[in-house]
């Protein structure tokens, strides 16, 4: 026996809106979604002729070959050398490989004693199961700092490039960021609540387990960094403001670089001087074994994750 | 192990934590920390000298695994020296740029540019010191992309222009090193520099893997040569050091290229082996652009309107002696690009400061027309810039002449380079002569009264601003600034209106006249040091 | 598994020459996105887990993700009508 | 020289010839973006070849399983280590690069750095 229901509440319920989408006569999302104008701001009648006018009067200058012979030589000079230079090179490299040791066998040089130490005392001495994540933060942990500070400086050099100091500018980048932006997208908002909390999850499993099985900082670091981007799209920079800005950045980056030298120059200098270091390795297989190698994993990992996240903020919007 | 012997891994340590520490201070406190931290680097490093010269080189393990399963450094005296030399250079070049660092880069970015100098001064101690080839890649990229900043930190069209090609040369030089790197990796099997020069020699005497070794030699050598600006490769190099902030010109012409130059030797004497760089045809590549480059730098600062490019253009002329005096592939001939590495940091930054100096005497221009006279306005700066002059003409007593004797000396006796080596040497010199000369000349003769000059804007100095217009805006808004500069064309820089850089310039000549008086101590050093390198 | 290794390497050659020829900026992009995927499933195939859970995240993720902004950045500035040839040869999206 | 071992190491070969694409994508390409993308496809042709050296057939990814510790059970780490560093820094440099890209054509609207060069040359005067 069914039970009437008055009409407006029938209209609330789900199963009439999801008949009336597949019918085409109601979109549900419309007026609930919000979305700029999707044009280019205005542009006064003289500034736009005058651009025009210098634009065609440069790419006359460019793009005129016909009288600009030297332009037109060194255009072609250039294209013929640079193919030359480029024909060459793969020739020699392809000669330089049909001279290397074949692929794939047990006996070339490359498998000499230092990769046969690492993988057979490498869970004694280091104390990771990875033997690559044990090999990158403990035989060859100088690289990997440097690699951690490329990341460091190629941040720094994207804020000299677009982060916006003053009040005006900044407005200018909100403005320009909402160009083409929908806000407040329903179907992406739903699919970030299902989809963020499990990413990052899975970054913080990849960042913890790093010495357990594949992965470590920098992989779970990217992870993480792409789950806080879904969750900036999906629900604006006003929800992702209250608790990441450029200062927490700033700061939890120092303290993870910090944290990081120390903890190397602590064991290089232990190393160097034949110290034995105090810091116990823990049973192979656990999670809070291997020594350092834990906090460094968390270390780059925080590291990593706010590079991410800010390389994305600042090409969005230039501050945050 | 006696403690100094840590000072390299600290130098190294501290230069690298000071970066993210200057990414949290603001810019006063990152100034005193830079400068304080080069300081400090500077005096461990005249200690390490002091010990090493004492003794024997020796090996620092970075961790607790020793030889071929752990990162090393290597320490002798060529490296200590170099430490300490390159920490004095870059303290007098920050030291000559605080008015326009000021002036030029935004309030809230100033502790951004010591992140940078910081970082700079980790790679290039890395790269000093490193026994690892992966680790000098990544160093060089660290290198690579600080100068990156260094130029770009001045905000304007044309520093964004010169740091994409920068960039977009650079990569291609980083590419090539790295597989060049990989090539040696794949059939030597080691990456530390000792494993490998002992695996090249049982490689060489058995014959097998010869191409793929040439191959990696080839690349190696290409890519450094291409990432420090030899010839061929030099667009880049006037924008990017004529256009940005005085320091970082100064610091990008005097340090960045040599310490690519610098591994590039390492590599030559410690993992393949002089020996078989002798007998590949790598080094005529080298030697046949350093020459190209020496006469084709020269001539474009002859045509050169603006004195900063004129001063970057004579870069491109100096580091084809570099690469000359390496393809001759000799003891002698490494020493005199060593000493030229030295001479070339010395005379190259004192330049860029003097013509700094000049500028601020000429209402900010640095064009030809401006600076006649400014050598009256600016006391100091106009005999520094014609001591670095005459030392880059090769005058005795300064350090440029030095070089070339130490340059022409190695060619001689060399079988098939000693002609082309000497004749360039001469040409180059006369080319030199000419376009140094005509400055001095110019900076010391009374300004003319041209009545037709008087209503033209003095050439678009000042803080170059950004704007967000289209072209048409940008050229009003530049029109714009013409006409709210001030007039005035000259004015008399008294000797200590800005102590820190009469300092600086100070420092410079006296370290240019130590260079010139007194280097038989310094090439047997560097002698020394290249014999360590065995 | 030494067929699938082939494929896998000659679809890499094709998307990094489709990535260079093609005349619009997203399909670039897209190619080399699918080019990073197939470069992490060779690394699986090559037995370096690391490498292609870091290639995944990376190469197919987040660089994608700041190409993607970066041509949403250079386009949402003004359109270009008068030369609209040039534009679409050089804009794409 | 004997082309004919190319096929033993094909798999390199390859690399070699992405390596060549992606440099000459880096020195000729008019557009920015392209370069870029020059660029990373270089940079991960690289990589590819280091990590075909440390391939071994028939052997397994360096993680211990069971304890088992032989050298012959897994295949060399060092590469895989090696071009973990490598793409951290291939990715710092692409964005690097693309930002650059965004403030130059903030400034000039054109991603074509030759007329950019141009235009600075007429803006010079």
């Amino acid at each position: 026996m069914s039970r009437k229901v008055p009409e407006e509440r029938y209209r609330k319920t789900f199963s009439y809106q999801f008949k009336a989408w597949l019918e085409g006569t109601k979109d549900p999302f419309l007026g609930r979604v919000e979305m700029r104008r999707q044009e280019a701001p205005p542009e006064s009648k003289e500034e736009k002729e005058r651009r025009e006018r210098d634009e065609e009067a440069l790419k006359a200058r460019v793009y005129d070959l016909e009288h600009n012979f030297e332009m037109r030589i060194f255009n072609r000079l250039y294209r013929v050398f640079s193919i030359l230079f480029c024909i060459f090179l793969v020739v020699m490299l392809l000669a330089a490989v049909s001279d290397l040791p074949a692929f794939g066998r047990g006996e070339n040089p490359v498998n000499n004693e230092v990769a046969q130490r690492y993988i057979e005392e490498g869970l004694e001495e280091t104390g990771a199961v990875n033997i690559v994540t044990g090999m990158i933060l403990d035989y060859r942990a100088f690289d990997t700092l440097g690699e951690s500070h490329v990341l460091f400086i190629a941040t720094c050099t994207v804020l000299i490039l677009l982060r916006r100091d003053g009040e005006e500018e900044q407005r200018e980048g909100r403005d320009n960021d909402r160009l083409y932006e929908p806000k407040d997208d329903v179907i992406l908002q739903t699919a970030a609540r299902v989809l963020v909390p499990p990413i990052l999850l899975f970054g913080i499993y990849i960042i913890l387990a790093g010495h357990l099985g594949p992965g470590g900082g920098f992989s779970g670091g990217a992870v993480i960094g792409a789950g806080l981007i879904l969750y900036l799209n999906a629900f604006g920079f006003a929800k992702t403001e209250r608790f990441f800005t450029a200062r927490t950045y700033r700061r939890t980056s120092f303290c993870a670089l910090a944290c990081y030298s120390l903890a190397k120059s602590y064991s290089f200098y232990t190393g160097a001087n034949h110290i034995e270091s105090v810091i116990p390795l823990g049973t192979p297989g656990a999670i809070l074994s291997s020594g350092l190698i834990l906090v460094l994993n968390i270390c780059v990992g925080v590291v990593v994750a706010g590079t991410m996240y800010t390389f994305y903020v600042m090409f969005r919007k230039g501050g945050y | 192990m006696a403690f100094v012997q840590n000072f390299p891994f600290m130098s190294i340590l501290l230069s690298l934590f000071s970066g993210p520490l200057c990414s949290v201070l603001d810019g006063k406190w990152a100034r005193r920390v830079n400068t304080a931290v080069i300081a400090v680097i500077g005096i461990m490093s005249a200690f390490v000298l002091k010990h090493v010269s004492a003794g024997q080189p020796y090996v620092y393990r970075m961790g607790h695994f020793s030889a071929p399963w752990g990162n090393e450094i290597r320490v002798g005296t060529l490296e200590a020296f170099m430490a300490c030399f390159f920490c004095a250079v870059m303290l007098l070049c920050m030291l000559g740029g605080i008015r326009e660092r000021a002036a030029q880069i935004e309030e809230g970015k100033q502790n951004l540019y010591y992140v940078m100098v910081n970082l700079l001064l980790c790679s290039l101690l890395a790269l000093i010191y490193t026994n690892d080839l992966f680790t000098a890649y990544v160093f060089v990229e660290i290198n690579t992309i600080s100068a990156c900043g260094l130029i770009m930190i001045r905000q304007t069209g044309r520093t964004f222009e010169a740091a994409t090609r920068y960039m977009i040369m650079s990569l291609l030089g980083s590419g090539l090193l790295l597989l060049g790197i990989c090539h040696l990796y794949a059939v030597t099997g080691h990456l530390l520099m000792s494993n490998i020069k002992e695996q090249v020699q049982v490689i060489t005497a058995t014959g097998r893997y010869h191409i793929s070794l040439m191959v990696a030699l080839g690349l190696m050598s290409v890519g450094l040569a291409i990432k420090s600006a030899l010839y061929p490769f030099h667009a880049w190099l006037p924008d990017a050091y004529g256009y940005s902030t005085l320091s970082s010109s100064a610091i990008l012409s005097s340090l960045v290229s040599k310490g690519y130059i610098f591994l590039l030797i390492k590599i030559f004497y410690r993992v393949v082996g002089i020996q078989a760089v002798r007998e590949s045809k790598v080094v005529n590549v080298l030697f046949v652009f350093g020459i190209a480059g020496m006469i084709m730098g020269s001539l474009s600062a002859i045509k050169e309107e603006n004195l900063k490019r004129m001063i970057a253009y004579s870069s491109v002329a100096q580091i084809g002696y570099i690469y000359m005096g390496l393809g001759l592939a000799t003891d002698a001939g490494a020493i005199a690009s060593l000493y030229h590495v030295l001479s070339h940091a010395a005379t190259k930054s004192l330049l860029f400061v003097a013509a700094a100096g000049l500028a601020q005497a000429s209402g900010g221009s640095d064009r030809y027309g401006d600076i006649t006279g400014a050598g009256f306005r600016n006391r100091l700066a106009g005999v520094a810039f014609t001591v670095g002059s005459l030392s880059m003409v090769g005058m005795p007593v300064f350090s440029g002449f030095i070089s070339k004797l130490l340059f022409a000396r190695a060619a001689v006796g060399h079988a098939h380079k000693m002609l082309p080596t000497v004749i360039a040497l001469a040409v180059s010199t006369i080319l030199n002569a000419v376009y140094f000369m005509k400055t001095v000349i110019r900076i010391y003769t009374i300004r003319p009264v041209e009545p037709g000059r008087e209503g033209e804007n003095p050439g678009s100095g000042g803080t170059g601003r950004q704007s967000r217009g289209g072209i048409g805006a940008v050229s009003a808004i530049e029109v714009a600034e013409a006409e709210i500069l001030p007039k005035e064309t000259g004015r008399t820089v008294r000797l200590l209106e800005e102590p820190a850089k009469a300092a600086a310039l100070v420092c410079f000549i006296l370290l240019n006249l130590i260079l010139g008086l007194n280097s038989d101590p310094i090439v047997r050093l560097i002698q020394g040091g290249i014999e360590m390198f065995e | 598994m030494t067929i699938f290794t082939c494929i896998l390497l000659g679809f890499l050659v094709v998307c990094a020459i489709a990535a260079s020829l093609s005349k619009k900026l997203l399909n670039t992009i897209l190619i080399f996105m699918s080019y990073s995927l197939v470069m992490s499933i060779i690394w699986v195939l090559l037995k370096s887990p690391d490498l292609a859970i870091t290639e995944a995240a990376v190469g197919a993720g987040v660089t994608t993700v700041l190409f993607l902004v970066t041509l949403k950045k250079i386009d949402a500035i003004i359109k270009k009508e008068s030369a609209q040839e040039e534009t679409d040869e050089q804009e794409g999206a | 020289m004997h082309w004919e071992y190319l096929l033993n190491n094909y798999e390199e070969a390859v690399a070699m010839i992405l390596f060549g694409i992606g440099f000459s994508n880096l020195l000729l390409q008019k557009n920015l973006i392209k370069k870029i993308i020059g660029l990373n496809i270089m940079d991960t042709a690289v990589y590819l070849f280091l990590a075909l050296k440390g391939y071994i057939s028939g052997r397994k990814a360096p993680v211990v399983v069971d304890g088992v510790t032989r050298a012959e059970a897994y295949i060399n780490p060092i590469p895989s280590g090696l071009v973990l560093t490598g793409i951290v820094v291939s990715v710092s440099v692409t964005a690097l690069m693309l930002s650059l890209t965004i403030r130059l054509y903030r400034r000039y609207h054109t991603l074509d750095l030759d007329e950019i060069t141009t235009r600075l040359k007429r803006e010079g005067k």
